[in-house]
């Protein structure tokens, strides 16, 4: 069994939106047999989180185009994408990418 | 092109006094900026700030693209224009608030819209010495600065630069188009785009002198309610990408909008620079 | 005094649209900007981007004062004037460049130097709902939101506000003479200023709007060769401060400038504002 | 004896012209008998980095008005200013005030 993992998820540059327009949120992954990865985090997002329009955030196990997943201030490219594994206290930052000015 | 200047004139001396004074400028890097065209996509929020600094700091060109007209509501953050503009092409527009700021800038208004076709000559206009453009094709190695600003958020990131990511590597899928937001339908606080704007002219100015943006390979995130910026560290440029990489399938130049998912006549378009 | 608007017209609504639409302003903290007087303390870097974006935001009043007239060497980094407006008052030329823009605020120019004399007679004039004024006296509750920017570095403060100190609260004893270095001296890229300006109007926008300032007790610092910000948590208003402590010993105005030891005729004294 | 501190200081807004334009510096203070605090930093400073005109940097035994000292990102006044007693990897930041714009 793999322990319980606290994170702090932000969420911005619009995708707060999808969550009630909350930015900040802390939360504590349950534990489990499998230690957890950025692709269950995600199935654990739409169901705990997300408040509308799932069709905005996910696009089939992964996040729709045009959101930008950072693990602690990197790009989620150079730590493994879905496969990283959380640890704990770990900062994870899903923006959406801006149009306009 | 764009004749590099030999030396600077007393009134340039005079002008660039309180820059030429910096050693990470001086003299040389002022040349440098004399010799530099950019072309700027766009002359709203984030272009006339751009424009007016750029202009202010003695870039040599300047081409000022936009296919919209000025409108009230485009007040209360496109900064360079006024109200007796109102109707007029905003390329025009800024082109001659530039000038009144700085007469010795060659200023190019082009009231269009960008297009594949026509992208590839217009750059073919701006080969001095630091060409920096925004346009996605294949094996490109001109820098991009690109920013945007919605609501109170703004993103700054140099692309195709210093080993970092093209526009395609970072966002390989355009996004679902109804997941574009523009200024139009989500707002923003001018001075958002305003302080973008700053912050894009900053890093034009530190490449076009010959200095490094210290934006390699990272976008820039502004939080303008807590007043807080973010560095986030950027994939490099990827081999696998369909744009820059090792085989690339895209080898005509990428209908950049498009791409982005912002229709062409939206009032409030990615004002992207170069 | 300024007195209050009622309801937005169709023109503003038209004219603020893009900001109207956000939920951290709304028609009421547009309301609350048009009944606002800003005091802006020089005319230069800082001023012409500050003063630029509260006029377009909608900022009810807006004095403006500056004792220099336009040289050529401003036109860096000082980008509301023109080269036409060289040997012109500063404050009169930025407040022509501020009517082009928005013709609704009340623009008023100040072509004379600040002094422990006339001071308090010029903030008597801004005693709006939210009057921002940047004099030390004793007893003062007003919010002095303060930057400036050299070389490649700027700072921003917000005075008196929220707890946070007053300016004889972080700097008790003023600087030696010697060691106050301005743009004259030191150089400063001109864009540098355009930034922290910018910064300082989203900070007044936000106070004069109804919201809270981020910057409360704060000191942000910007690193521009390494585009960094940082920010700084600075000590609360001090009880033993000789200006806004419970037994002050300053009664009178104090001559802000000559406290920073910045010259009366400096041609790039501090810019503080409101 | 307390041991060798390792430190991280920084110098701003002009105070690093007094130190060959040189922003950052990391150094180890020797070990001693008494703990470090930041008066003691500040003779280390003055005799080991300063390369010119002291007068600009320090007056009595504090730093020259006009220079802010952080500790870890606050005011030394939140940390007992002269007293505070340096631990390792503290960051310690003199900033001159600049004047302008
Ligand atoms: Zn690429
Ligand atoms: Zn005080």
């Amino acid at each position: 069994m793999a322990a319980p993992v606290a994170i702090h998820l932000e969420f911005g540059g619009g995708a707060e939106l999808l969550f009630n327009g909350v930015k900040e949120h802390h939360v504590t992954l349950p534990s489990q047999s499998e230690p957890w990865d950025v692709k269950q985090l995600l199935v654990w997002i739409q169901r705990n989180l997300l408040k509308e329009r799932p069709e905005l955030f996910v696009q089939g196990d992964s996040v729709r185009p045009g959101i930008l997943v950072l693990i602690n201030d990197a790009d989620w490219e150079l730590m493994g994408e879905l496969d990283y594994r959380l640890q704990d206290q770990d900062n994870i930052v899903f923006i959406s990418t801006l149009h306009g000015g | 092109p764009l004749k590099a200047k030999a030396a600077l004139s007393n009134d340039d001396i005079m002008r660039y006094s309180r820059q030429l004074l910096l050693p990470e400028l001086g003299v040389q890097g002022q040349l440098n900026l004399s010799k530099t065209s950019v072309l700027i996509v766009g002359c709203g929020g984030l272009g006339c700030p751009l424009a007016q600094y750029l202009a202010a700091a003695g870039i040599g060109r300047l081409g000022l693209l936009d296919y919209d007209e000025v409108e009230l509501s485009n007040l209360h953050r496109q900064v360079l224009h006024g109200e007796k503009n109102q109707g007029q092409a905003k390329a025009l527009s800024a082109a001659s608030a530039v000038k009144r700021l700085n007469s010795t800038v060659e200023c190019i208004p082009y009231h269009l819209q960008l297009s594949p076709e026509n992208a590839l000559q217009l750059i073919q206009q701006y080969p001095a010495a630091n060409p920096l453009t925004y346009i996605c094709y294949a094996g490109q190695t001109l820098p991009l600065v690109s920013a945007s600003a919605l609501r109170l958020e703004g993103q700054l990131t140099v692309y195709n630069y210093c080993g970092g990511p093209c526009y395609r590597c970072l966002y390989p899928v355009p996004p679902p188009r109804e997941t574009v937001t523009n200024c139009s339908d989500g707002g923003v606080l001018g001075v958002v785009p305003g302080i973008m704007g700053c912050f894009q002219a900053l890093e034009v100015l530190k490449i076009a002198s010959g200095q490094v943006s210290s934006c390699c390979q990272k976008l820039v995130i502004f939080d303008a309610q807590d007043a807080k910026f973010r560095s986030i560290k950027l994939r490099p440029k990827q081999a696998g990408c369909a744009v820059c990489g090792e085989r690339p399938s895209v080898t005509q130049l990428v209908d950049y909008e498009a791409f982005c998912g912002t229709a062409a006549t939206d009032k409030c378009r990615k004002l992207s620079l170069l």
